[in-house]
C-alpha cells in the first residue's frame, strides 16, 4: 500500500463480522432469559467483550495497526482495570476488620 | 516502547510515500493534502491514526468514571438492581444493538468505498450510518418519555408506577438503591447519546467532504478516524446493554 | 506515634541536609572557571543507580510498616472501651455520655480509660479531631465511623473539624475535659441525663412499633434481636455477614437489602424518617439486648 | 540576526494572525500570557488568605467570603495555573524543536486547546464574578452537592472545559513525540525534559476524563437531580473522593513531572556535563507517572475507606519516593567534576532542589499511615503540597523561564534582578510555608477562618514570608516584561548549552530551523572527544 493505508478488506469479510455481531446479540438476549446463577453477568460481559474485540480488530482495522497502536488500545482497557481493581479493594474489603467505618 | 522511529523513509511500516518522502517543506511534489509539518503522507497518517486511539482511551476512562460507580453500587444494591434493571425495556434495547452494529457496517463499507475510489459507495454509505444513528437516538427519544411516564426519573417526583389498560395506577415499591441506578441510567445512557449526536456531526461533515470528492485511495484520514469513533461509541453501547438492560431476569444471590 | 514522627524527620532531615550540602558544595568546588570550560565526561554509575534505588527503598518500607501498625492499633479500639456517641450538624458536634449526659461541644472524659467515639452525621461529611490524642476520624453521613483513645493527663485539650463542611468551619470547634475519675464521676452526677442511650433506643423501640415484629420470643415475623448484634448472621441469599453497627443501621434505613435467612422482605424501610442521633440511640438499645444465660 | 530574517515572532503581524495561529511557539506564547495573569489572580485570593491568618480572629473577610477566597485560590492555581503551567508553556515551544519537527502534530488542536483553556478561563471569571464558590477546589460531596449554595455547577464546567484543554495538549505530544522526531532522534537520545512531559502526557489523558466525568456527576446532582453521591438515597460520598483523586492525585504529578524536566535539562546545561544516569532519571519519569495512578487512596486514610485498601495505597505511595530520590541523587551527582555556572537558572536550579526535597520527604509523614491520621487535613498537608507545587513546580517553572527567555523572546533580561529575584522567591517561599509544618503538627486544621491564639505566631511569620514571597514574583515579572521591549537582543545560545533548540536562532524561525535537522549523538553531549564513563 502506497500510503501507509490498511489493505482493502473484502465487504464478505464485514458482512460476516456484522453476522457474528448479530448473532451474539441475539445469543446475549437468549442467554439473559435462561438461569445459570452467578454466571449470568460473565456469561453477559464474555460476549460483550467478544462483540468489541470484533469491532476492534476488524471494524477498527487494528489488526492492520502499528504495534504502538495496539499498545495504546490496549492500555485504555488496562488501566480501567487498574482503576476498577484498585478502587474495588477498598469496598471489598471494607467489612473485614468488624469495626464500624474502618 | 518505541515502535520503531518517524524516520523516513524507511521505518514507517509500510508507509514511505513513493518519492515524494524527504522532499523538503515548501518544493514540489507534496500531495496536495499533505500538511507542511508532516515529512510525508504516511507520517501523516500514523499520527492522526495513533491520536485518534489516544483520544479514545480518554473516552474510555471517561465512560469508565461511570462503570466504576455502576460496579460500586451494584455490589451494594444487588437486588435494588436487578428490580430497577427490569423496569427497562428489554425490546428497546436490543433494536438499538441491532441498529448500531448496522451503522458500524455501513460506516466500514464507507471507508472501504473511499479505498476503492467509489465516491457514491461513500455518500450512500455515509448516509446510512446517519440514518441508523438518528434511528438510534429516535428510539432512545421514546424510551426516555417512557422513564418520565413511569415516574422512573430520579429526583423529588421518583414515584415508580404503572397505568394499566383501565387507567388505575399500579405502584411499584422498589427498593432503596433504585434511584441511584436510575440516575446511573440516565448518566450512562444520555452521555452515550450525547457521543451519538456528536457522531452524527461529524458524519455531516464527512458527507459534505465526500459530495466535494475531497477522499481518494491515497487520501481518507478523516473518514477513518471519523469511523474510529464511531465504531467506539458502538462498543460503549455493547456493555451497556447487557449490563443495564439484561441484568434482572436470572438475579440470584 | 510521636516517636515514628521524630524516626521520620531524623531520617529526613539526614537525607535533605546530604543532598543540599553535595548541591552546594558541588557548584561551589567546580565553579565554571572560563568561560568554555566543559564538564568532565561521565555518563553515570550503574552501582550507585541500584544502591540509591535500595536505600530509599528499604527506608520506606520500614516507615510503611511502622505506620501501617500503629494504623492497625488506632483502628481497633479495645474491647472494654467505654463508648460515647457523637453526631456532627453544620456546625455543632453533639455528644452523647453511656450514661445520658448530654453535652454540645464539649467532651467530658474520664483519664485511664480507653473512650471509644461512634461517629455519624446529619448533613455533609465532618471530622472529629483532636490534636491532643492524635487522633481524627471522618464523620460521614449514612454510615458509622470509629475512633477510640485514652486520656493520660487531665487538662483541656482542642476538638477541631478538619474536613470542610461550609461557613462555620472554622467554628465547629470544642474541648475535650480530661478529667479524675472521680471528677468525672461527679460530673456526671450533675450533669441533666434525661435518659441513656438504651433507654432512649428502647423508647424509640416502641414508638416505632418494632416489637411487633421483632419479639423476643422468635415467634415474630420479624427475627429476634437478642443477641443479634456482634453475631454472625446467615442471610437470604446464601451470604453470612456479621451484624457490626453498620450492618444494625443498614437493617434499619434500608431493610430489604440484607434479609436474614427465613424471612420475608416485608419490613418498611425507614430511609430519611429517622435521625441520626436517634438510629445511634436505637443502635444502642439493640446492642443492649443480650440473652439472659450470658447474664 | 539579519534583518530581512523572519523569526516567528515577526512573520506576518497582527492580532489576527496570532488569535488564528498554528504555530506552537506563538500558541506557547498566548499560554504565557494566559496563565500569567490566572496567576495573579490566584495570588491575590493567596494575599486575600494570609491577611485574614494574621489574626486569630476572623476580622478581614467573613466566613463566606473566607471560604470562597480559598476555594478559588485552589480552582484557580490548579487548573488554571499550574496543571498547564510548565507542559502548555515550555512544553509548547520546547517539545517540537526538542525532537527536530516543525510543529507539533496537529497544530490546529492545539489551538483549539489553547480556546478550550480561554473558555474555561473565563467561564471561571464569570464563576467569580457571581460570587465564587465555597466548596474548596475538591468538591467535595455532600457538601458540593447540597450543601453549597453558590455557582457550583458552573464552575465545574470551567474545570471540564479546561480539562478538555489539558487533554489535547497531552494528546498532541504523545502523538509528536511517537511520530515526529527528527532522523537520528532515537527514544534515548531525547532531551529527558521531552520524557518528563511525555510521561505527564500519559497521566493527563488516562487521569482527567475521570475527573471530568466525576465533575459532571456532581454537576448532574445539584442541577438534575440525579443522586449519585447522595446518601439519603444510599449513595456514598466517598466513592466521589474516590474518583476525584484517581485523577487529582496523578494531578500532582502533572505538575512536577514536567518541572523535574526542565531541572534535568538546567543541571547539565548550567554543569555543561553529560546528566548522571540518563536512563535512570528517564524511567524514573516513567515510574513516576505509572506508580502515581496507584496512590490515590492515600488522601483517604480516614475516610472510612477500607485499612486494607488503605494498606495497599500507603506502600505504593512509600515506593514513589524511591523514583524521586533516584531523580534527586542524580541531580546531585550531574553537578559532581561539573562546570558549574553562577548564572541566574542555576539560583533556581538550587532553590528547587532544596524545596522540592523537603516537600518531597515531608510527603513521606503523610504516607505513612499512623502519622497521616493526625497530620490529615492540618496545615502540614497544606505546607506539604505546596513545598511541591510552589517550591517545586513553580521554581522549576521559573527556571526554566529564565533558561528559555532568551530562545522563546529572543531578548536578555537583567542577571543580577533576576538573582536577586530567585533569592527573595527562596527566602519568602521558607518563610511562608515554613512554620506551616509546625502549626500544622501542632494540630491547627487547614481552611481554618479563625484558630485558637496559642497558633498566631506561626501564622504572623507565614503572612511576612507571602509578602517577601509576592516580591520576588513581582520582580521577576518587571524585569521580564521590561527585557521584551528594552532588552539585549539575544544570541543563538546565551548558555552555551547543547540541545536542539539553541542551534537554532533566537527567536525561532516560523518552521523552527532552517535545515531539517539530522541527530547524530546523544543528548547533553558536552564533552565529545572525552572517552567517558558509560555506565547506566
Amino acid at each position: 500500500m502506497s500510503t501507509g493505508h490498511a489493505p482493502i478488506t473484502p465487504v464478505r469479510t464485514y458482512v460476516a463480522v456484522f453476522g457474528g455481531l448479530a448473532i451474539l446479540t441475539t445469543l446475549t438476549v437468549f442467554v439473559a432469559h435462561q438461569e445459570f446463577g452467578a454466571l449470568n453477568t460473565p456469561i453477559a460481559l464474555t460476549i460483550a467483550v467478544c462483540k468489541a474485540t470484533l469491532v476492534v480488530w476488524f471494524f477498527m482495522g487494528l489488526r492492520y495497526n502499528t504495534p504502538l497502536t495496539k499498545v495504546t488500545a490496549a492500555s485504555g482497557f488496562i488501566w480501567l482495570m487498574i482503576m476498577f481493581g484498585i478502587g474495588l479493594s477498598d469496598y471489598l474489603t471494607r467489612s473485614w476488620i468488624h469495626v464500624p467505618g474502618r | 516502547m518505541s515502535a520503531g522511529g518517524p524516520h523516513p523513509p524507511t521505518v514507517l511500516g509500510s508507509s514511505a510515500h513513493g518519492g515524494l518522502a524527504v522532499a523538503g517543506h515548501g518544493e514540489g511534489g507534496h500531495h496536495p493534502r499533505q500538511q507542511h509539518h508532516f515529512y510525508t503522507m504516511g507520517q501523516q497518517l500514523e499520527a492522526s491514526i495513533l491520536g485518534m486511539w489516544v483520544f479514545l482511551v480518554t473516552e474510555v476512562m471517561f465512560f469508565g468514571g461511570m462503570f466504576m460507580a455502576y460496579i460500586v453500587y451494584r455490589t451494594w444494591y444487588p437486588t435494588a438492581w436487578a428490580a430497577s434493571s427490569n423496569q427497562l425495556n428489554v425490546i428497546m434495547g436490543a433494536i438499538n444493538t441491532g441498529v448500531l452494529i448496522c451503522s458500524s457496517l455501513t460506516m466500514v463499507l464507507a471507508v472501504r468505498s473511499a479505498q476503492v475510489g467509489s465516491r457514491a459507495g461513500q455518500i450512500v454509505n455515509l448516509i446510512l450510518t446517519m440514518m441508523f444513528g438518528s434511528t438510534f437516538l429516535v428510539v432512545k427519544y421514546f424510551e426516555y418519555a417512557e422513564k418520565f411516564h413511569h415516574g422512573l426519573v430520579p429526583g423529588p417526583n421518583f414515584n415508580p408506577h404503572h397505568v394499566l389498560p383501565d387507567g388505575t395506577i399500579e405502584h411499584i415499591a422498589l427498593p432503596l438503591g433504585s434511584q441511584l441506578y436510575f440516575s446511573l441510567y440516565f448518566m450512562m445512557t444520555g452521555i452515550h447519546a450525547l457521543h451519538m449526536i456528536i457522531g452524527i456531526g461529524i458524519m455531516l461533515v464527512m458527507l459534505r467532504w465526500a459530495i466535494k470528492g475531497r477522499f481518494t485511495p491515497d487520501y481518507y484520514n478523516p473518514l477513518e478516524v471519523s469511523g474510529l469513533y464511531w465504531h467506539f461509541v458502538d462498543i460503549v453501547w455493547i456493555f451497556l446493554f447487557p449490563l443495564l438492560y439484561l441484568l434482572g431476569y436470572n438475579y440470584r444471590g | 506515634m510521636d516517636l515514628l514522627y521524630f524516626f521520620i524527620v531524623a531520617v529526613c532531615a539526614f537525607f535533605a541536609v546530604l543532598v543540599v550540602a553535595l548541591v552546594v558544595f558541588f557548584t561551589l568546588k567546580y565553579k565554571r572557571q572560563s568561560p568554555n570550560e566543559v564538564g568532565a565526561d561521565i555518563h553515570g554509575s550503574l552501582a550507585l543507580e541500584l544502591l540509591w534505588t535500595a536505600i530509599p527503598f528499604v527506608l520506606s518500607l520500614v516507615m510503611f510498616g511502622w505506620g501501617a501498625e500503629l494504623f492497625f492499633k488506632l483502628s481497633r479500639p479495645p474491647a472494654d472501651s467505654m463508648e460515647i456517641v457523637v453526631v456532627g450538624k453544620q456546625w455543632m458536634w453533639k455528644v452523647q455520655h453511656p450514661e445520658g449526659v448530654r453535652e454540645i461541644n464539649e467532651l467530658h472524659v474520664p483519664i485511664g480509660v480507653n473512650v471509644r467515639i461512634s461517629l455519624g452525621s446529619e448533613d455533609v461529611i465532618h471530622d472529629f479531631f483532636m490534636p491532643a490524642f492524635r487522633v481524627k476520624m471522618d464523620a460521614v453521613p449514612g454510615k458509622i465511623t470509629t475512633l477510640w483513645f485514652q486520656a493520660t493527663l487531665p487538662g483541656v485539650y482542642h476538638i477541631f473539624c478538619s474536613q470542610y463542611c461550609g461557613t462555620k468551619h472554622s467554628g465547629m470547634v470544642g474541648q475535650v475535659f480530661a478529667m479524675q475519675p472521680q471528677d468525672y464521676a461527679a460530673w456526671l452526677a450533675g450533669g441533666r441525663a434525661n435518659g441513656t442511650p438504651v433507654e432512649m433506643g428502647h423508647k424509640l423501640f416502641a414508638d416505632y412499633q418494632c416489637a411487633t415484629c421483632h419479639k423476643e420470643d422468635r415467634t415474630g415475623r420479624g427475627p429476634s434481636l437478642v443477641g443479634v448484634a456482634g453475631s454472625a448472621v446467615q442471610l437470604a441469599d446464601g451470604r453470612t455477614v456479621v451484624a457490626d453497627d453498620n450492618y444494625l443501621r443498614e437493617s434499619i434505613v434500608n431493610s430489604q437489602s440484607k434479609v436474614v435467612s427465613g424471612f420475608q422482605p416485608i419490613m418498611p424501610t425507614f430511609q430519611g424518617q429517622i435521625s441520626e442521633e436517634n438510629l445511634m440511640q436505637l443502635i444502642a438499645y439493640i446492642k443492649s439486648l443480650k440473652p439472659a444465660a450470658s447474664k | 540576526m539579519t534583518p530581512e530574517r523572519h523569526s516567528y515572532l515577526d512573520a506576518p503581524y497582527g492580532l489576527k494572525a496570532w488569535l488564528l495561529t498554528k504555530d506552537h511557539k506563538r500558541i506557547a506564547m498566548l499560554y504565557l500570557i494566559s496563565i500569567t495573569i490566572f496567576f495573579a489572580l490566584g495570588g491575590f485570593f493567596a494575599a486575600g488568605i494570609r491577611l485574614e491568618l494574621l489574626t486569630p480572629k476572623g476580622d478581614l473577610l467573613t466566613p463566606d467570603l473566607y471560604n470562597k477566597f480559598f476555594s478559588m485560590h485552589g480552582v484557580i492555581m490548579v487548573f488554571f495555573f499550574l496543571v498547564p503551567s510548565i507542559p502548555a508553556t515550555l512544553g509548547n515551544f520546547l517539545m517540537p524543536i526538542m525532537v527536530g519537527a516543525k510543529d507539533l502534530a496537529f497544530p490546529r488542536i492545539n489551538l483549539i486547546s489553547w480556546y478550550l483553556y480561554v473558555i474555561g478561563g473565563l467561564i471561571a471569571l464569570t464563576v467569580l464574578a457571581m460570587g465564587g464558590i465555597d466548596t474548596g477546589w475538591t468538591f467535595y460531596t455532600p457538601y458540593s452537592t447540597i450543601g453549597s449554595s453558590t455557582n457550583v455547577s458552573l464552575a465545574i464546567i470551567g474545570v471540564f472545559v479546561a480539562g478538555f484543554s489539558s487533554i489535547l495538549t497531552g494528546f498532541n505530544f504523545i502523538v509528536t513525540v511517537h511520530r515526529m522526531r527528527a532522523p537520528g532522534m532515537t527514544w534515548f537520545r531525547l532531551p529527558l525534559f521531552v520524557w518528563a512531559n511525555y510521561a505527564t502526557s500519559l497521566v493527563m489523558i488516562l487521569g482527567t476524563p475521570v475527573v471530568a466525568i466525576t465533575l459532571c456527576m456532581v454537576a448532574a446532582e445539584r442541577t438534575l437531580h440525579l443522586g449519585i453521591f447522595d446518601p439519603k438515597l444510599g449513595g456514598d460520598p466517598v466513592l466521589f473522593q474516590h474518583l476525584f483523586w484517581f485523577y487529582s492525585h496523578p494531578a500532582v504529578y502533572i505538575m512536577i513531572l514536567p518541572g523535574m524536566g526542565v531541572m534535568s535539562e538546567l543541571v547539565a546545561a548550567m554543569s555543561r556535563k553529560q546528566i548522571f544516569g540518563y536512563s535512570f532519571v528517564a524511567a524514573s519519569s516513567l515510574a513516576i507517572a505509572i506508580l502515581g495512578f496507584l496512590v490515590w487512596g492515600h488522601h483517604l486514610f480516614v475516610s472510612s475507606q477500607s485499612i486494607y485498601a488503605g494498606m495497599v495505597f500507603s506502600i505504593i505511595t512509600m515506593l514513589v519516593a524511591v523514583p524521586s530520590a533516584v531523580k534527586t541523587f542524580n541531580w546531585a551527582a550531574t553537578m559532581y567534576k561539573g562546570s558549574v555556572s553562577w548564572e541566574s537558572p542555576t539560583y533556581w536550579v538550587v532553590g528547587f532542589m532544596g524545596l522540592f526535597l523537603v516537600g518531597g520527604l515531608t510527603g513521606l509523614f503523610l504516607a505513612s499511615m499512623g502519622l497521616d491520621i493526625h497530620l490529615h487535613d492540618t496545615y502540614f498537608v497544606v505546607a506539604h503540597f505546596h513545598y511541591i507545587m510552589v517550591g517545586g513546580a513553580i521554581m522549576a517553572y521559573m527556571g526554566g523561564l529564565h533558561f528559555w527567555w532568551p530562545k522563546m523572546t529572543g531578548k536578555l533580561y537583567n542577571e543580577s534582578l533576576a538573582k536577586v529575584s530567585a533569592i527573595l522567591v527562596f527566602v519568602g517561599f521558607n518563610l511562608t510555608f515554613g512554620p506551616q509544618f509546625i502549626v500544622g503538627y501542632l494540630g491547627m486544621p487547614r481552611r481554618y477562618h479563625t484558630y485558637p491564639d496559642e497558633f498566631q505566631v506561626w501564622n504572623v511569620a507565614s503572612t511576612l514570608g507571602a509578602s517577601i514571597l509576592g516580591m520576588g514574583y513581582m520582580l521577576a515579572f518587571t524585569y521580564l516584561v521590561y527585557s521584551i521591549f528594552k532588552g539585549e537582543a539575544a544570541p543563538a545560545n546565551p548558555w552555551g548549552a547543547k540541545g536542539l533548540e539553541w542551534t537554532t536562532t533566537s527567536p525561532p524561525p516560523t518552521f523552527n530551523f532552517d535545515v531539517d535537522p539530522v541527530v547524530d549523538e546523544p543528548a547533553y553531549n558536552y564533552n565529545p572527544t572525552g572517552k567517558g564513563v558509560h555506565v547506566g
